[in-house]
C-alpha cells in the first residue's frame, strides 16, 4: 500500500490483529471459502485481508451424512460435520497454493480433545506459510461428557491455555454463540493467552420437511448463519469489545460494507465474510471497495479509526 | 457475472425458457450447469443451480445461453417473471458433464421430466462427432411435461417418449423403453428424478455398460467450497482395506465439483 | 366445535395445554397483538385459541426511550421495554373487553423480584375472564444482581415455585433463547410447578446506523423476532419436547400454517404467532384455515395427533 | 386487503405517484395513512406507512386513492417497479389525523417535500367547509422537490413556495415564509422533516397559536399494539404532581394509534 501520510484519497485499510498486519480487515470466514483454490477463479484472494481456511483436524473427516445444508429466512443451516481431509494433505496438497499469494492464510482448527488439539496445533505451527491459526471450540470433548469448549468457561480456559503456551504462531480463539454469557468465555479465553477473539460461529437451529415429517438435516440440528443471525453477532462483538482487551473479528451475516462497519463500530478490528461468499463471490472484494470509498467520502484517513466508535449514549 | 435476459417464455405449462445474453461466456460442455441469483436482495437466499439447455448463435440477434426450467418453488416463481432486459446474475458454467464415449456403439439419452436439459449440447455433440447411433428416450407425466420435445426432432436424432397418460408415445415409464433398447454395446445417460436414475442405473448394471448420472442436490456454493451438496460414493473395493485405514479416502463427493455428473458405480444409491 | 367423530372433513383442531382446552392450537404472542383490541377490527378473535395480550406489571411501565424498533434481515429488533398500564387498569379497562370474545384469555405477566411476581400473579389469580397465565421470565431479577430469572435454573425454579404453590389459575412459564442450555431452565421450570412452558422469546441483538455511529435502538440492545430466529425456536421446542413432561407451546418466526406444524411436529401442543401479526393482522386466522386443510387433505382426524411425529432416523 | 395497482408514474425525479383501486374503501380524512405491504416475501419484512395523497374520482375508469412517495430505500424502490394490475395489500386509512378548526382565521400549512402529502385531502376540506383563508407554504430544495405542487394550483388556495436554489418561489426556508406569514388568528398544520417541524412549532409556540405536526415514525403494527412507534409526550404541568406518583400517566403516546398527527405543545421536542 504505502499511501502518503494524510492522503484522504489512498484511505489506510490496514489493520493489526494479534501481532499481525492484514492490507485491509476483510477476510473470508471458514468453511465458507474451502482452501481458497475454489473461489480462486472468481476472486483476486491478493484482495483479500486473508483467507481462514475450513476447519482442519489431526485426521481426516468424512462429515455428516446428507441432505447437509437448507435455506432458512435470510440464512441458511449447515451440518457438514467439520468434514475435511486432515492436517497432512492439507499441508501438503492445499497450503502451497495458498502460500502463492499476497494474502494472509489463517487456518481454523478443532479437535475432540486437548491431546488433539496440541498435536494438531503443533503441527501446524511447524508448517510455512501461516500467519495465525483460529481455533474453533464450537466442538464438543469427548473427556467432558461431550460438552463443547466453548460453552464453559473452565474448558475454554484450559484448552485455549494448553495450546497457547506451546505455539510460536498468533492465536485467534473463535466463539460461540450458543451461550448464556459470551464474555466469561471470551475472559476465559484471554486468560488462556489468546491473542485475537473471533465471533460468531454458526447458532444452533433446526427445520423440518413437514411432508416427509423429518428433519431437513440429516444430523438434525445445523449451524445458522447468514444475515438473519447478524443482530444477535453485533451484540455479542459489542459485549466482548466491552469485556476484553483482546481484538475482535467480528463474524456473521455480512453482506455489505454497511455491515462490515457495523461490526467495525461496535468493535471489531476486522471482519469475516462467511454465507456471503456463496450468493456473490466477489462479496468481499467489493466490501474492501465499499469501505475505502466510505473512508474517502467521510475523510477518515484510517479504518481502524472506526474501530469501537459506538456512541453508546443516546440523546 | 450479470447476463441480460433476452426473453423469457412459457413453453409448457409451468415450464420456460429464458435466454441469457451470452457475451463470450465459456461455452457449456453438455451436463454442466449455472448458479442464477435471480432475485435482489436475500429471499430466497441462495443461488439455485440450473443446467446449460442450448446456446442458440442465431444469424442476426444476441447470442444466448438457454435455461429451461420448471416453476416449483419461490426461486422458479420469481424466475418465470423475468421480463427482457432485466439482470440475472449468473456463475458458471460449473461442474462436470457427461463425459462422450466417441465411437462407441448406440448412445442412450434417457431423461425424466425437466432432466431433458443436459441432453441437447450432449445430442449436439454426439451428432457433430459421428458417435454411432444416438437415441433419446423421454418420460413424462403427459404431453405438458415433455419440454423441449420439438426442439429434439431437429436435430435428426431418433427419440421415443413415454407418459404416464399415454398421451404421447408409449404409455409407460421411460425405464422400460429403456429395457428394450439397451443392448451390450450401450452407453447410458441419464437425467431426472431419482427413482428413476437409480432403476436405469440397475438397468445399465444389469447389462454391463457404462451408465453416467446427473445428479440433484440442494446447493449453497456450487463450486465445491461448503461441501454442502455432498453424495456417499461406493469406495471401490480395492480401496476398502489399504486406505481406509488412513481415513483419507472421503466417502463423500461434491455434487457440484466431482459432478453433477457421476458414474452410476460410483452412487451409493441406498444412501442418496 | 362438535364434529363428528371420524370425519375427516371436519378435522379436530382443538388442543389441551396446562388443563384449558383451545378451540384451535394457534395463538397470538405476548406484546405483538396489543390487549387484543388493537387487531379485533381486522381479526374475528372468535377463530383464535387464545390470545396472550401484552405483559402485564404491578405498577405500570412507561417503556424505553425511542427509537425502539428497527427493521433486521426477516425480522426485527424491539426494545418496547416492557411498557404496560400496569396489572389494575388492565382489570378494569381491558379485560372485560376480551372477555366478550369466545377465545380463551392467557395473560402474560412480569416482575422484577419474586415479591412483585407474587402479588401480580395473586390480583390476576382473582380476576374473572382469564384462562391461564403465562409468565415472562426473561426478565432482571433485582434482588440478584439484575441477573434474568430465566437463565439460570435455581432462580427460575425459585420463582416458578413461589408464583404455582399459591396459584389457582394455570401456569405457563415463557423461556427466554438466550441460555447455553435450554433444557436446564425447562427442568427447572418443570419442578418448581409449571403446568406448561412456551418458548421462545427473542434473541439478543443490536443494530448499527453507521451514519450516525449510533445503535439504531435507544437501548441499544433489543429483542430479535421473525422468521430469521425459526431454525433457533425450532431446535430449542425439540429439546425442550425431549427434556421434560409438559406441554410446550411453540414461538418464534411463526408465518404460514406450514411453519406451524413445523413446531408442532417437533413437540409443540400449541403456537404462537408473533411478529407475523405486524405483517398480516389476519395471519393467525390462515394458519387456522391451513391447518384444517392439511388435515382434512392427509386424512388426519385430530391436529394433535401430529404432536411430536418427527421422525428422528434418518434412513 | 389486496389493492389493485392503477397506475405508478413517476411525477419528478424519486417521486411517485401510484394510485391503487379504491374499490368502496372507508374514506380516508386529512393525515390518515396507511400500512403497504408492497411485496411478496419477507425483504424487506415490515409494511411501510405512507399518507392518503388524495382521493380520486373520475367521470369514467376506476375510483383511486392515491399514495405520493418519494423512493428512499429498499421498499420504496420495489414501489417504483409496481405495475397496473399488480396487487399492493393495504391497511387503513390508519391513525388521527387533522384536527379542523372550522371558521377560524388563516389556515396555514407548512410543507417540506413529500411532507406535502396530506395537505391535498386538508386543502380541500378547508377550501370546502370555507373555513377562513387557506395558506399553503410548501418548501424544497429545488423544483425537483416540490412534488404535487401542480395539483394544489387547481385548488384553488394561496400557494407559497421557498426553495434552497431559489429555482422556484423565494430562496429561503419554508419556515422563513411561515414568520412572514403567521398571524394572531392562525391555525398551523405542518408536516416535513424534523427540523423543520420543530422550527414550526417554535414559531407558532411564540404566536401562541394552535399548532399541529404530523410525525413519522418506523412503524411495525401500525394499529398501536407493538408500542413501536412511541414519542415522547410533555405531561402538562397539572398531571405532573398528582398523577405520577401512580405512574399511571403514559409519558409516551404511539404515532400510529394517538397521532400522526399532534398539537405540538404535546411534543418532548428535545426528546424527538
Ligand atoms: C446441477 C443441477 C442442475 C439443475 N438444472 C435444472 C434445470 O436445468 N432446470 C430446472 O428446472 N431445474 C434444474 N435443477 C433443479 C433446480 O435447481 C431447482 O428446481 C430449483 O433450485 C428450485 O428452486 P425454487 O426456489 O423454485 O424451489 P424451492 O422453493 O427452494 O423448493 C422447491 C422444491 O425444489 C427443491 N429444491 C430447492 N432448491 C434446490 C436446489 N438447489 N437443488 C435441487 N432442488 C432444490 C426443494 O427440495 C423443493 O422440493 C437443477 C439442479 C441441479 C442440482
Ligand atoms: C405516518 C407516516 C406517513 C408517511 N407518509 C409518507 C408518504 O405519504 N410518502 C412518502 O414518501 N413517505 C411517507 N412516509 C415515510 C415512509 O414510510 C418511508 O419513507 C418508507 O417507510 C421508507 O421505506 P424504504 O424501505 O424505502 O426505506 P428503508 O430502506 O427502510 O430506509 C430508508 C430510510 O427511510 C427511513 N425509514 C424506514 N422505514 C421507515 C418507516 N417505517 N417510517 C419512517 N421512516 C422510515 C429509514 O430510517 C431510512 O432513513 C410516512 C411515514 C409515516 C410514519
Ligand atoms: C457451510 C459452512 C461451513 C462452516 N464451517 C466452519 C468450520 O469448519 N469452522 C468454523 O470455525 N466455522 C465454520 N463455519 C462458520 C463460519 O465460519 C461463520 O462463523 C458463520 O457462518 C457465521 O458467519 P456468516 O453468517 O457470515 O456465514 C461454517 C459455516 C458454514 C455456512
Ligand atoms: C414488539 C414486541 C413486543 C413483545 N413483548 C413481549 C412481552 O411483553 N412479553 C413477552 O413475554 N414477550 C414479548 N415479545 C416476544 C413475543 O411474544 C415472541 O416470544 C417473540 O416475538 C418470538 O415470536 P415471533 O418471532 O413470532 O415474533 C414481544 C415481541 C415483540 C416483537
Ligand atoms: S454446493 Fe458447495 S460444495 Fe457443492
Ligand atoms: S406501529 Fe405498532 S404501536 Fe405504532
Amino acid at each position: 500500500m504505502g499511501q502518503a501520510i494524510g492522503d484522504v484519497t489512498v484511505p489506510d485499510l490496514s489493520v493489526d490483529i494479534a501481532g499481525i498486519k492484514l492490507v485491509n480487515p476483510v477476510m473470508t470466514a471458514s468453511g465458507t471459502f474451502g482452501y481458497g483454490e475454489e473461489f480462486a477463479p472468481y476472486v483476486d484472494l491478493n484482495g483479500l485481508g486473508a483467507v481462514v481456511v475450513k476447519g482442519i483436524s489431526l485426521q481426516p473427516k468424512p462429515g455428516n451424512p446428507t441432505p447437509r445444508i437448507v435455506e432458512t429466512a435470510a440464512g441458511m443451516l449447515n451440518s457438514i460435520g467439520l468434514q475435511n481431509i486432515g492436517v497432512e494433505r492439507f499441508v501438503e496438497e492445499k497450503l502451497p497454493f495458498l502460500s502463492g499469494f499476497g494474502t494472509r492464510v489463517i487456518v481454523n482448527f478443532f479437535g475432540d480433545s486437548i491431546d488433539e488439539y496440541r498435536e494438531l496445533a503443533a503441527v501446524l505451527d511447524g508448517a510455512d506459510g501461516i500467519s495465525a491459526l483460529e481455533m474453533n471450540i464450537s466442538c464438543p470433548n469427548k473427556e467432558e461428557g461431550w460438552l463443547e469448549f466453548g460453552t464453559r468457561p473452565e474448558l475454554t480456559y484450559r484448552v485455549v491455555n494448553e495450546i497457547k503456551k506451546r505455539l510460536r504462531l498468533p492465536l485467534i480463539v473463535k466463539l460461540s454463540p450458543n451461550v448464556t454469557d459470551i464474555t466469561t468465555i471470551a475472559r476465559a479465553a484471554e486468560d488462556g493467552g489468546a491473542d485475537a477473539l473471533s465471533l460468531i460461529n454458526t447458532l444452533s437451529g433446526m427445520a423440518v420437511d413437514i411432508e416427509t415429517r423429518r428433519a431437513r438435516l440429516a444430523n438434525v440440528i445445523g449451524g445458522l448463519s447468514g444475515p438473519a443471525i447478524k443482530p444477535v453477532a453485533l451484540k455479542m462483538v459489542w459485549q466482548v469489545f466491552n469485556a476484553v482487551k483482546l481484538p475482535v473479528i467480528g463474524i456473521g451475516g455480512i453482506m455489505t460494507y454497511e455491515d462490515a462497519l457495523e461490526f467495525m463500530m461496535v468493535g471489531a478490528s476486522a471482519v469475516q465474510v462467511g454465507t456471503a461468499n456463496f450468493i456473490d463471490p466477489e462479496v468481499s472484494i467489493k466490501i474492501v471497495e465499499g469501505m475505502k470509498e466510505y473512508l474517502v467520502n467521510k475523510c477518515i484517513l484510517r479504518i481502524r479509526d472506526l474501530v469501537g466508535v459506538l456512541e453508546s449514549e443516546y440523546d | 457475472m450479470v447476463a441480460r435476459v433476452i426473453y423469457n417464455k412459457e413453453v409448457l405449462p409451468t415450464y420456460y425458457l429464458l435466454g441469457l445474453g451470452y457475451g463470450g461466456r465459456t461455452a457449456p460442455s453438455p451436463g454442466q450447469f449455472y448458479m442464477l441469483k435471480v432475485n435482489r436482495g436475500i429471499d430466497p437466499f441462495l443461488r439455485r443451480p440450473f443446467g446449460a439447455y442450448r446456446v442458440i448463435r442465431p444469424d442476426n440477434g444476441e447470442d444466448a445461453v438457454e435455461i429451461l426450467y420448471k416453476v416449483v418453488g419461490k426461486g422458479t416463481m420469481l424466475m418465470s417473471e423475468l421480463c427482457p432486459g432485466d439482470g440475472v446474475d449468473l456463475l458458471g458454467p460449473l461442474g462436470r458433464g457427461f463425459h462422450l464415449h466417441g465411437g462407441r456403439g448406440k448412445h442412450i439419452m434417457v431423461a425424466g421430466g425437466v432432466g431433458i436439459v443436459p441432453f441437447y449440447i450432449l445430442a449436439e455433440r454426439l451428432i457433430c462427432q459421428e458417435a454411432g447411433r444416438a437415441v433419446l428416450l423421454f418420460g413424462g407425466r403427459g404431453k405438458e411435461d415433455l419440454p423441449g420435445l420439438g426442439d429434439f426432432g431437429k436435430l435428426g436424432l431418433v427419440v421415443k417418449v413415454a407418459t404416464d397418460n399415454g398421451e404421447v408415445g408409449r404409455r409407460c415409464l421411460v425405464t422400460e423403453l429403456l429395457a428394450d433398447e439397451i443392448t451390450g454395446d450401450s452407453v447410458v445417460y441419464a437425467c431426472g428424478p431419482k427413482g428413476m436414475l437409480r432403476e436405469v442405473a440397475g438397468i445399465a448394471a444389469e447389462k454391463n455398460v457404462p451408465c453416467y448420472v446427473s445428479l440433484d442436490r440442494v446447493m449453497a456454493c456450487g463450486v465445491g467450497a461448503c461441501l454442502g451438496c455432498a453424495v456417499r460414493v461406493a469406495l471401490p473395493p480395492s480401496y476398502a482395506e489399504h486406505e481406509e485405514g488412513r481415513m483419507d479416502v472421503q466417502p463423500y463427493k461434491m455434487v457440484c465439483r466431482d459432478g453433477p455428473v457421476f458414474d452410476s458405480r460410483e452412487i451409493e444409491w441406498d444412501k442418496l
